[in-house]
C-alpha cells in the first residue's frame, strides 16, 4: 500500500513531526507504509508516548510498604490486608467530552473501569472530576448536564457506585472542560493479573464489541490538537458507550480470571489494538503477529490501518496457551461476548499486521512503545499573570461577614452537589458506608475480615485538586490537593495508602505551561514523601488550550485509604447538642486565592503561603487517630470558604446550630480573613470538651464554641452575627440546583 | 395553521447503536426469523407555524448532528401501511 | 425456605439482593437462560439494567427462558418480588398491573425517601404488622425510568383492590409516580413489584436496615403457608 | 427480498410526556416560536422478510401498548420534505 500524494506530508497530518518522521524511517530501515505510518502516529503521539512527561514523572515516589502494583500497569494497586488489594486509576477524558459531553464522559468511565478489570480487580467505585466554565454559560451548562449524564448512564447501568468527585467552575475552562473519572477495584492479591504478553506460540484473543470506525484518528488528532475552529471536522470520530456491553464483558473477565485461563490481560483504550497489543508485547520482550481481517467488523468495508487504529470501545485482549482457546470461547459466549483469535505470541521482537495471509506492517516492537523521542521541557515562569481575575461578582460589602456566607455558601464552587450526585447511583454492590456529603471522603466497607472478627474494615477514597490554588503557585497549590485529599481520608479515620493522579495542563512546549508541570510535579513528589504515599499510577492530558488560552494547571490527586472499624468512619455533620467545637491544626487562614477572592473579582496571588509538611502530617495523624478512637463525633477540614463555611457545613449535614466566638479581633477585614481565608491543615473537630483539650494536647487547637440550636450565632467583640440555619440551607441547596435546569 | 410535522432521528450510518443491536438479537428469540438491519431513534412530533424553521431546529436542538441524522417528514402525509 | 434470584444479562443489583435474602434465609442466584427454578420457594427479580434497559426497561428481560418458568410459576401462586428493573420485567410481562415510564424528572435519581405502607396483612409487608397501616420504612431508590402509570380504569382497580402496597411518603414522590405509588401487587397477591431497592437497606453500616423486613416477611409468609 | 419499514412508537394521548414538555419548553428559549403539541416517541427501523409479521412484532415487543401508540410505515415511500 502506498500513501497518497498530500500537499501537506501524511505524517504531519497525523502528528508527527519531520525529525520524528526521520527518526521512524531510520528505525525501519525503509519508509514506513500507511499501516505503520498510522500505528506511529499513535504510539508516538503524547497520549501514549508521554513524550513531554516522562521525564518528569520519574520524580515521583513509586515504592512503599503497601504497594502491590505500581506505575507501568493498567491500574496500580496497594494492599489493604487479609489478602486483598484494592487497585485504582485516575484518567482523563477531556477532548472527547468537550466535542460530545454524555458519550465523551460516558466512554470515559467505560475507559477507566477497563483498565480496573484488566488486572482482574472487580470495579468498585467511580468518582470524577469535573471542571467547566461558569454556570452562567449556555456552553458550560450544557456539558455539565450532558457530562454528567453521561457518567451515571455508564457507571448506573454497570453497577458501579459512583460514590464522589468534584466540581469547579471557573472561566479558565470555558473552552476546555475537564472530565476525569477514577475507578477502584478489590481483588484476592493472588488474582492480580499484569499485562505483558508471554509464551512464544500462545494465542492472543480478541473479545468484546465488534470493531467500527470509531475515534480512528482520535488519540492521534483529538487528544493532541487544541480545539479551535476545525473542530466540526473532527466530530464523526465520536466513540459511542455500550455500558451494557462491558456489564457483560466485566463478568466475562473475571470468570476467564477465576477459572484460571489468561496468561495476560489488557484492555483497550486510546489507540486501540495497536497500543493494546504493541504494550503487550513490550511488556513481555517479544513479538506479536495480528491477522487483521479476522477482527471482527461493525462495517465491512475496513482497511487494516482502520482496524489498527479503531477505539471501539468494550473490547479486550487476552493471551492464551492453545489448549485453552476452547474454554475461553465457551466462557465468553456464555456472556455473549464475542471472541475470536487473532494472532500469535511470537518471539520475533516485531509486531507484524497481517491481511490475506500477506504482511501489511511489520515494525520492532521496541521502537513503537519505547523508542519514541522524550523531550525535555524548557520551563520559565511567567512574568505577567496567565489568567485575567474572573469579574466581581459579590454583591456583600469586603468586610460584611453576615453578607457574604449565605452569598459564598450559594457561589458555584461551594453550592450543594447534590443535583448531580443524586444523579449517580451510590449504593449498589451494598459496601457505601459514607455517602456523598456524609463525610469528607467516601467510605466503602471490605469483606468480613479474618483477622479482625466484629470489625469490619473499610477503604475510603477521595479525590481533588483546586485549579486556582495550582494556577496562584503550582508548586504549594500540588501540595494543598495532596494533602487535601489526605486531610479528607482522615477525617473518617483512614490512613493513605497510594495516590493517582491525572495531570490536566496546557500546551508544554510553551515555557510557561512547563513550568507549570515542572512546579506541579515537584509539589506532587514532595507532599507523597512527606506523607508516605506512594503514586500507584496515572495519567497525563496536556494540550488543554483554546484560543483565550490554557485551563489552569490542573493536577487532580485520588487517594485511598484504610481505616480498622466501618462503625467509627467519621462523619463531617455535627451530631450532639451541647458538644464542643474546635478548629484545630496548623492553619493560617488568608484570602488571595481563596473563593472570597475570586468572588470580590481579585487577581490571583503570585504564590500561596508556605506549608510545614512536619507539622501537617502530625494535625492528619492526630485527627485519623481521634476519628479511629471515636473520641470526636464529628471531624470536617477547611477547605473553600474556610473556617465559615466549614461550619456552616457541619451544621447543615448534621442539622444542629452552633454557637461560635472569635475575640480579640481588630477589625471587620481581619474577622473576614478568620472567617473566610483559606489554607491547609486546618479542621473542624466536634465532641466531648475533654477529647477536644486532650487533642489540643498534640496540635494547635482552639476551642470556638459549641453545637446547638437552630441558627449560627458567632459572637465577636463589634457585635453577634445570626445566621438562621434554614436561610443557610436554602443558599446552599439553591446555589447550583437554580443554575443548572434541565438542558434538553 | 399550524402543520404537524414528525422528525425521525436515527443514529448515523456507522455509529454504534447497542439499542438495535438489543432488539436484533431479542426478535429471533421470539420467534421472528428475517429482521436484519434494526435501528432504534427518536420520533419527535411537533405542530410548527413555520416548517421552514425546521432544520435549524433540528440543528440547533432536536438532534445531536454529530451522531445522528434526521429526517422531517409531513405527518398527514406520511402512508400509514 | 429458599429464594431463588434471577440474573439477567445486564442485572447488577442480584448480588445484593442474594445477600439481603441470605440475612434471613437461604437463597441462591437462577440463570436467566436455564428454566429450571431449582425448587425454589419464592423467587426474586432483582434490579439492575437487564438487556441495557434497551428498548424499555424488562421489555427484553421478560422473554428469556427462565420467566417462562417465573411467569408459570407465578401463575400457580409462586411467590414472586420484584425489586426496579424487576418491577418493570413484570409489568412488562404482565404479572403486574401498569407500567414504568421516564421519572417526571428526566433524570435518574439515586435518593433515600420514606414509604408508607399500606397493608400490612400480606406476604411481603407482614413483618410491620405491629406498626400497622401507615408504618414508613425509609429505602432508598435509584432509577430513571420509575414513573408508575395506569390508565384511569385500571387505576380505579388496583386502588379499590387494595393493590397499592406501597407510597410514597407525602411529598416524597422521587419520580411522578401515579397517585404516589412505589410498589404494587397482582390481584391474587402472590406478585409484588416496587421501584425502591429494600436489599439496600440492610445493614446498620450501609444506612437503614428497613428494607429486612420485606425480604423477613416473604420469609415468614412462605415458611407458615407454603413451605409447611 | 427484505423490506425497510419504520415503526413509529409514540406516548398514548393523556399520558404525561415530559420530553415532549421539554422540547416545547426549550425551543422558545432559542427564538423559535409557534411550536405546539411537541412529543418525543421512538422510531425504528428494521429490515424484514415477511411485513406480516410486523403487527405481532409490536404488539409482543416493540410497542408497549398500556402506554404507547404505534404506526408501521414503509420506510420508501415515506415522503421527505
Ligand atoms: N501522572 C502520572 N503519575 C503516575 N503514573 C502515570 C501518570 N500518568 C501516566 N502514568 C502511568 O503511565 C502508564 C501509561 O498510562 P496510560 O497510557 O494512561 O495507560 P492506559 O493505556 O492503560 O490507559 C500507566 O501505568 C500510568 O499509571
Ligand atoms: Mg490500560
Amino acid at each position: 500500500m502506498s500513501l497518497p500524494e498530500a500537499a501537506v506530508p501524511p505524517h504531519r497530518a497525523l502528528g508527527l513531526t519531520d525529525a520524528e518522521y526521520d527518526l521512524i524511517v531510520e528505525k525501519l530501515g525503509r519508509t514506513p507504509n500507511a499501516v505503520e505510518l498510522s500505528m506511529f502516529s499513535l504510539m508516538w503521539s503524547e497520549h501514549c508516548a508521554y513524550k513531554h512527561s516522562k521525564r518528569l514523572l520519574g520524580q515521583l515516589p513509586t515504592e512503599g510498604p503497601h504497594l502491590l502494583l505500581g506505575p507501568g500497569e493498567n491500574a496500580g494497586a496497594v494492599d489493604v490486608g487479609d489478602g486483598l488489594a484494592i487497585a485504582f486509576k485516575v484518567e482523563s477524558h477531556n477532548h472527547p467530552s468537550a466535542v460530545e459531553p454524555f458519550q465523551g464522559a460516558a466512554t470515559g468511565v467505560g475507559g477507566i473501569l477497563r483498565d480496573v478489570f484488566a488486572v482482574g480487580a472487580r470495579p468498585i467505585a467511580v468518582l470524577d472530576s469535573l471542571r467547566f466554565g461558569e454556570p452562567d454559560s449556555e456552553r458550560s451548562r450544557y456539558l455539565l448536564e450532558h457530562a454528567v449524564a453521561g457518567i451515571g448512564h455508564y457507571g448506573n447501568s454497570i453497577g458501579v457506585p459512583t460514590v464522589g468527585g468534584e466540581i469547579y467552575f471557573e472561566p479558565a475552562y470555558e473552552q476546555n472542560c475537564l472530565v476525569n473519572a477514577m475507578a477502584l477495584g478489590i481483588a484476592d492479591h493472588d488474582r492480580l493479573i499484569r499485562a505483558a504478553a508471554a509464551g512464544p506460540g500462545n494465542v492472543l484473543i480478541l473479545f468484546g464489541a465488534r470493531t467500527g470506525r470509531d475515534g480512528i484518528g482520535g488519540a492521534s488528532v483529538l487528544a493532541s490538537a487544541e480545539l479551535g475552529e476545525g473542530d466540526a471536522d473532527k466530530r464523526p470520530t465520536v466513540q459511542i458507550g455500550d455500558p451494557f456491553a462491558e456489564k457483560k464483558l466485566l463478568e466475562c473477565s473475571l470468570e476467564l480470571l477465576d477459572r484460571e485461563l489468561l496468561v495476560s490481560l489488557q484492555d483497550l483504550g486510546a489507540a486501540g489494538l495497536t497500543s493494546s497489543s504493541s504494550e503487550m508485547a513490550s511488556k513481555g520482550g517479544l513479538g506479536l503477529d495480528i491477522h487483521c481481517d479476522r477482527v471482527p467488523l461493525r462495517e465491512a468495508d475496513m482497511e487494516p490501518f482502520e482496524i489498527m487504529v479503531s477505539e471501539s470501545q468494550e473490547r479486550m485482549l487476552c493471551v492464551v496457551e492453545p489448549d485453552r482457546v476452547d474454554e475461553v470461547i465457551a466462557v465468553c459466549e456464555k456472556w455473549e461476548t464475542t471472541a475470536t483469535a487473532i494472532g500469535e505470541v511470537t518471539d520475533s521482537g516485531r509486531l507484524r499486521v497481517l491481511s490475506g495471509g500477506a504482511v501489511v506492517g511489520d515494525m520492532p516492537v521496541l521502537a513503537l512503545v519505547d523508542e519514541c523521542p522524550l523531550y525535555d521541557l524548557e520551563p520559565a515562569k511567567p512574568t505577567a499573570p496567565l489568567y485575567p481575575p474572573a469579574p466581581r461578582t459579590l454583591r456583600a460589602r469586603d468586610d460584611d461577614a453576615a453578607a457574604i456566607l449565605p452569598e459564598l455558601l450559594a457561589s458555584s464552587n461551594i453550592a450543594s452537589r447534590l443535583p448531580v450526585f443524586e444523579q449517580y447511583d451510590c449504593v449498589v454492590q451494598s459496601r457505601t458506608v459514607r455517602r456523598p456529603d456524609e463525610a469528607d471522603a467516601a467510605v466503602l466497607l471490605l469483606p468480613a475480615t479474618r483477622s479482625a472478627p466484629g470489625a469490619r474494615g473499610a477503604i475510603a477514597v477521595s479525590i481533588d485538586g483546586s485549579g486556582r490554588r495550582v494556577a496562584a503557585d503550582p508548586y504549594r497549590g500540588t501540595m494543598e490537593a495532596v494533602y487535601e485529599c489526605a486531610a479528607n481520608l482522615a477525617c473518617t479515620g483512614a490512613e493513605p495508602l497510594g495516590l493517582t493522579n491525572c495531570l490536566n495542563f496546557g500546551n508544554p512546549e510553551k515555557p510557561h505551561i512547563a513550568w507549570q508541570l515542572t512546579e506541579s510535579v515537584r509539589g506532587m513528589a514532595e507532599a507523597c514523601r512527606a506523607l508516605d504515599v506512594p503514586v500507584v499510577g496515572g495519567n497525563v492530558s496536556l494540550y488543554n488550550e483554546g484560543p483565550d488560552g490554557p485551563i489552569y494547571p490542573t493536577p487532580v490527586v485520588g487517594m485511598v485509604g484504610r481505616l480498622p472499624d466501618a462503625a467509627r468512619a467519621g462523619r463531617l455533620g455535627f451530631a450532639r447538642e451541647g458538644d464542643a467545637i474546635a478548629l484545630v491544626g496548623p492553619f493560617q487562614p488568608s484570602l488571595p486565592g481563596s473563593e472570597l477572592a475570586k468572588l470580590r473579582g481579585e487577581p490571583l496571588p503570585d504564590g500561596l503561603p508556605e506549608l510545614d509538611a512536619t507539622a501537617l502530617r502530625t494535625a492528619l495523624t492526630a485527627v485519623r487517630t481521634a476519628v479511629r478512637e471515636g473520641r470526636v463525633r464529628s471531624a470536617h477540614d477547611l477547605a473553600e470558604g474556610g473556617f465559615a463555611v466549614a461550619l456552616a457545613e457541619s451544621c447543615l449535614a448534621g442539622g444542629h446550630g452552633a454557637r461560635v466566638a472569635f475575640h480579640g479581633v481588630e477589625t471587620d477585614a481581619r474577622l473576614v480573613e478568620l472567617l473566610f481565608g483559606e489554607g491547609a491543615g486546618g479542621f473542624l473537630v466536634s465532641g466531648s470538651r475533654e477529647a477536644l483539650l486532650e487533642l489540643g494536647e498534640t496540635l494547635p487547637s482552639t476551642i470556638v464554641g459549641e453545637v446547638g440550636g437552630e441558627t449560627i450565632e458567632l459572637a465577636h467583640d463589634g457585635g453577634t452575627i445570626s445566621w438562621p440555619l434554614e436561610e443557610l440551607r436554602a443558599a446552599r441547596d439553591g446555589g447550583l440546583a437554580e443554575r443548572i435546569a434541565i438542558v434538553v | 395553521m399550524m402543520t404537524r410535522v414528525r422528525v425521525l432521528v436515527r443514529p448515523k450510518a456507522g455509529i454504534l447503536d447497542p439499542q438495535g443491536q438489543a432488539v436484533e438479537r431479542a426478535l429471533p428469540a421470539l420467534g421472528f426469523a428475517g429482521v436484519a438491519n434494526v435501528h432504534v431513534g427518536r420520533l419527535i412530533e411537533l405542530d410548527v407555524d413555520d416548517p421552514a424553521q425546521l432544520p435549524e431546529m433540528c440543528r440547533k436542538l432536536l438532534v445531536n448532528p454529530l451522531i445522528e441524522d434526521y429526517e422531517i417528514v409531513d405527518a398527514d402525509v406520511a402512508p400509514a401501511r | 425456605m429458599r429464594f431463588g434470584v434471577v440474573r439477567f444479562p445486564g442485572s447488577c443489583d442480584e448480588v445484593d439482593a442474594q445477600l439481603a435474602c441470605e440475612r434471613v434465609t437461604d437463597a441462591t442466584i437462577l440463570w436467566h437462560g436455564d428454566r429450571d427454578l431449582q425448587g425454589v420457594d419464592a423467587v426474586v427479580i432483582p434490579g439492575g439494567f437487564s438487556y441495557g434497559d434497551y428498548l424499555r426497561p424488562g421489555a427484553i428481560a421478560r422473554f428469556s427462558p427462565v420467566m417462562e418458568s417465573v411467569i408459570a410459576f407465578a401463575r400457580e401462586g409462586g411467590i414472586v418480588f420484584g425489586i426496579c428493573n424487576g418491577f418493570q420485567v413484570l409489568c412488562e410481562a404482565g404479572l403486574l398491573p401498569g407500567a414504568l415510564l421516564t421519572n417526571a424528572s428526566l433524570r435518574f435519581v439515586c435518593r433515600q425517601v420514606d414509604v408508607v405502607v399500606e397493608d400490612t396483612a400480606t406476604a411481603f409487608t407482614n413483618a410491620c404488622r405491629e406498626g400497622g397501616r401507615g408504618t414508613r420504612l425509609s429505602i432508598p431508590v435509584k432509577h430513571t425510568t420509575g414513573r408508575w402509570y395506569a390508565p384511569p380504569e385500571l387505576l380505579d382497580q388496583v386502588e379499590s383492590g387494595g393493590q397499592v402496597l406501597l407510597r410514597y411518603a407525602p411529598g416524597q414522590n422521587p419520580n411522578g409516580s401515579l397517585a404516589d405509588v412505589a410498589g404494587v401487587r397482582n390481584e391474587a397477591g402472590n406478585v409484588f413489584g416496587l421501584m425502591p431497592h429494600p436489599e439496600h437497606a440492610v445493614d446498620p453500616l450501609t444506612g437503614s436496615v428497613d428494607g429486612l423486613t420485606l425480604f423477613a416477611s416473604i420469609r415468614d409468609h412462605v415458611t407458615a403457608h407454603v413451605a409447611a
